[in-house]
């Protein structure tokens, strides 16, 4: 069977053949591995490469991939043959979104109302830290996306400059 | 000893307490918000109460609703832990009021020590060093003339303050005034008190805290010391005992002057002595922390005595069982706190599920967690997955042992410290012990995580784990041969069995 | 200091070895028989080599295949661990004639204290008290004579032998031609030589062991006893240092005589020096262990010594790093045995896959593993699963660590002694520090597991299981809601995110 | 759902529903408990019964089910409905077993020797353990099922006597 992944944008084939005997002929790209699997428990795979044993950890969650070896994890994205899965936009540039999970403690803006670069538009809280939002350029408050007490995630935009 | 005791807290030191009192027979109520139900401290605790939301205000820091546990389940006594309302002195009085025992200090010590004014009074009463300062009333003029006197930099501090909160470095005396003002504006919104004031600042200062145990019989003393300067944003990250700086001399004055300390204030039950020594090895009282610290182990360790024990036995009127020329440090032990955060965007904090967490295993390594596999990390404590301690012979190999278990340890799905920790550990000035409190600023500013291009292996391993997952009918249509179809086990099986390639 | 090093060995010992190279920077070569393909050394190790089918001597016992790795993958040292080659003299000579360096003693030492008769004579001439025997090569008449004048009961024993084979215990001089026919047969059979010898039988005696390091440069120091009295079937079930019987002065004699049995056969390296106790508290060499024992841990635990590293920097030439003086006891640690095997059925041996292994967690409490979840336990090898070791502050604190360590322990897949050791750490005899080599025969014969009925709890488990992992379109079927049909993880991942009781 | 269980042979069924809110009602014979339970990872499962949170560990493995809680293991053997599960026969009685999973390394009878009561006829040996396998009554060997060098396992038996 041949698998596609995708890692910081560069796209991987990997092709595996079981063989008698049981073990896998498996192709990545040009280089051809001779490889041994045992799954230990679910998510969990030991694997020879030659003499190198090797233990992997696989999580699945939709098309995620995420695989722990020698204690680094790697975050991959599985694409369906045939089809290339969308990219997700680059994030919003500009300070106007949260950029930790957090509950907002303060909004020090009004809709309309006309700002400086380095404003400080919304205080964001989590335990112990403190972040300020801030304008990145000059204008005018187009609409406010968040309220004292909200709690908000990483990504989410928290205020829309004109 | 006691029989039952409520454990005011959650996370790593809740495990912790409840352990050791698993150990001593004593039973154990543990109490958790709507965020923490299934946490491994509800799972360890003989019983689990719920005791509110999320947010620490209406749970972990509801007092009156944690006695209340306290006394329906029939606890004797109470464990705060450390952070929440473990330096509440208000606390620790309704914890004793309602006629149960707070393993802690007395509440004045706690409030005295809290009001850093009035500590920096009482300690220079009692011989123990403090920065030169001004701690007056006065006006914008007398600040002035005392800075002046002091010799810029100053630094600006809350009275009531802690954690780098409504801090302010002056550099030059045109700056005071305005400082005052904001220091004064951020120490009334946090602390609720906007009483500030002067010290001397020392530039590059070590960390060095000593522990100290007062039992209620008149015996103090100090546990030696640990090395905290490696921080971020005010926050220690990695602890270490004996400091690679004191000699056999500073240390003697410093343990010394850390019991009088505690002396000073009438103090009972384990506390930390923080100071700040110069590059000229000269030594202040920094503060005092009247509670159990997050980075004890490495004393533990060191010492060879169980913290939270001893808490338990002084706190149930026992005296200490040894004296202090029983006492004495053998090795070197460090700590690191694993954080799910990210170095690379300014110590952020991480949320989301831990997938899998695979802790380092070895002799001499200690992990003491809070958070493990399948536990998800929310933004209303503190982002800290686990301590991981190590003992070793020396400071090289604890060195050695800290590098290795850093090196095996796995958290999958959050990001986490830990790759910016093994940067640190192996980093040639953390390795010489020439760190000060501004390791982090000087040396890992614009630090990022190693651009890892993607071995093969583990392209093989994803590929590998398609195989093994997808149901053999499936896979005999995409020409696998199918042999499977009759394992007896079914596939979300621990030991299934699956090994197609086994040798 | 070596820059690769093959381990000779497999299980939890060559994990413990290859952690310490791992730290020491040390490159690691494994080796492993075909049963042993996916072991845990096999994935720690940086290269994996097979080197046979699982019978041992085809395999670990095969010491040309060894050193022929060895060589073949540019090592400059052999551990060969405990067992196995351990204490093979011709092994020692192989390895060194081929270039290596070997982790352990000189082929002389190994091969005089392999000769029991040699080693008591050795030992006489050294002053290192010996239980009075007979060794003469006389015939039956001369062994009768001896006796008589040794006193009844005798033990007759095997020169070549070790581990209790081919000894007898004769109480009257009836029985003695028979008893040296026998074991004369069995130590032919077992050892190759026929040759035995005489020892007064010393009644209920204690086993207490010292630990000696000696390096090349003449240095030979002792790191104190550990009391190993527990032992069923004369194999070792629980550890412990300090011993609870002896005091200073007993201590120092025992500690000096195994100081003069390792400089009187030229020792160098780690190597434990056995002795008998009396009820007298007379003290009697045994015999001497020329290798790394499995019970090092809780040396390593009260001494603070690292015994792995410290063979490997002996074995590479350094000098120790310290003097008899600067060595001392602190707190009390307790080993405990992990087998794989069925108190209730004389101690046999149990076989097959350990389907899932959680072992406990805590501050002191140290686990060394050779058997994780998915490990198959065969008859080839030792069914030894792992060790865990606790240390505490004293014996008391030890032992309730201990026992409340043993109650987190689980392996699901085979029978353990577990529930048995939980039973024996609780015993008021063990509890006393009353242990003689008979305790386990004493106080546990027919013992037999509590009769557990079931709790409701494990029932619900079950079938909350049955209920999780019944596949959604399943479950609809049978009433459920299948609310959980667009769940979009597989049901086999971590974090699978079932929670249908989730509060 | 109802499901059967048996342990020691005593029968126990035990009935799931699922109630509004997530929870389950369990009920054990005439016993019923509200049941909250998450599933950690595959066979990891966190209960609360009250006010008691438990962690149980389940292998399924066929019908067997191991179930560890507290760090007492209990094999549960699952019925289907309506039709009982076959019992498996006692052990045969007698010494003339394997009592452990060893190798044969010696007989030391023949087919047709008579032989006394207590008489050793086979030895087993594992790693450093010996067992003697001996008549447990006076008779004569009908057939020997084993030779030097096999390896036999638990409850194979290795001699019929007559």
């Amino acid at each position: 069977m041949e698998y596609h992944y995708e890692v910081n944008g560069t796209r991987y084939t990997v092709r595996v053949d079981q063989e008698e005997g049981g073990h896998y002929r498996v192709t990545v790209g040009e280089r051809t591995y001779v490889v041994q699997a045992e799954r230990r428990e679910p998510g969990v795979f030991d694997l020879s490469v030659g003499t190198r044993y090797l233990r992997a950890y696989v999580v699945q969650t939709g098309t995620r991939r995420l695989v722990a070896l020698d204690a680094n994890t790697y975050v991959l994205e599985r694409l369906r043959e045939g089809r290339r899965q969308r990219h997700l936009g680059a994030p919003h540039a500009g300070q106007l979104e949260a950029q930790m999970p957090g509950q907002v403690i303060a909004v020090l803006v009004e809709e309309g109302q006309e700002v400086d670069v380095g404003q400080p538009l919304v205080i964001l809280e989590a335990m112990k830290m403190e972040l300020r939002i801030v304008a990145p350029r000059a204008g005018r408050v187009r609409a406010l996306r968040c309220q004292p007490g909200d709690v908000v995630d990483r990504g989410q935009q928290l205020v829309e400059l004109e | 000893m006691f029989s039952k005791l409520l454990v005011a807290n959650r996370g790593e030191i809740a495990v912790r307490i409840i352990r050791a009192c698993q150990e001593l027979g004593i039973r154990t109520v543990a109490v958790y918000s709507e965020a923490d139900a299934r946490a491994l401290h509800t799972l360890l605790a003989d019983e689990a109460h719920l005791i509110g939301p999320p947010s620490p205000v209406e749970s972990y820091l509801h007092a009156e609703r944690l006695i209340e546990v306290a006394l329906k389940t029939g606890c004797e006594a109470v464990h705060p832990g450390y952070g929440f309302l473990a330096e509440n002195a208000a606390f620790a009085e309704t914890v004793r009021a309602a006629g149960l025992t707070f393993v802690g200090p007395p509440a004045e010590a706690i409030r005295l020590m809290g009001d850093k004014v009035a500590a920096r009074a009482r300690m220079a009463q009692a011989d123990v060093p403090v920065v030169p300062g001004y701690e007056g009333e006065g006006d914008v003029d007398e600040f002035l003339a005392a800075a002046r006197a002091l010799g810029y930099p100053v630094l600006v501090k809350a009275a009531g303050g802690g954690g780098g909160r409504g801090m302010r470095v002056v550099a030059r005396e045109a700056d005071l005034p305005a400082a005052l003002d904001t220091a004064r504006r951020e120490a009334r919104n946090a602390f609720g008190s906007d009483r500030v004031y002067l010290e001397k600042y020392v530039d590059r200062p070590r960390h060095i805290e000593f522990q100290v145990l007062a039992d209620h019989h008149g015996h103090v003393v100090h546990l030696f010391e640990r090395e905290c300067s490696v921080q971020r944003r005010h926050q220690k990250i990695i602890e270490e005992s004996p400091s690679p700086v004191l000699d056999e001399e500073l240390r003697r004055h410093m343990g010394a002057a850390a019991v009088a300390a505690a002396r000073a204030v009438g103090y009972v039950n384990a506390g930390t002595v923080e100071f700040l020594v110069d590059a000229e090895r000269r030594f202040y009282f920094l503060e005092m922390n009247t509670r159990l610290q997050v980075e004890h182990p490495v004393t533990e360790l060191v010492v060879g005595v169980d913290l939270v024990k001893a808490q338990l036995a002084i706190a149930a009127g026992e005296p200490l069982p040894f004296t202090q020329a029983e006492l004495s440090q053998r090795g070197h032990a460090i700590e690191c706190r694993i954080y799910a955060e990210d170095p690379a965007r300014g110590f952020l904090p991480a949320t989301g599920r831990v997938v899998r967490a695979v802790e380092p295993v070895g002799p001499w390594v200690r992990v003491d967690a809070g958070i493990t596999t399948g536990d998800t990390i929310t933004h209303y404590y503190d982002p800290m997955i686990a301590k991981l301690i190590v003992w070793g012979e020396h400071r090289d190999d604890a060195l050695r042992r800290m590098a290795w278990a850093l090196d095996q340890y796995i958290i999958m799905g959050v990001t986490t410290n830990i790759t910016f920790l093994r940067d640190v550990v192996r980093h040639p000035a953390f390795q010489r012990g020439d760190i000060t409190t501004d390791f982090v600023e000087r040396y890992f500013v614009g630090w990022r995580p190693p651009d890892t291009s993607v071995p093969d292996e583990v392209l093989i391993a994803a590929a590998l784990a398609e195989q093994a997952d997808t149901p053999p009918a499936v896979r005999a249509n995409h020409g696998d041969s199918g042999e499977r179809a009759g394992d007896p086990f079914s596939p979300w099986n621990v030991a299934d069995g699956f090994r197609p390639g086994r040798v």
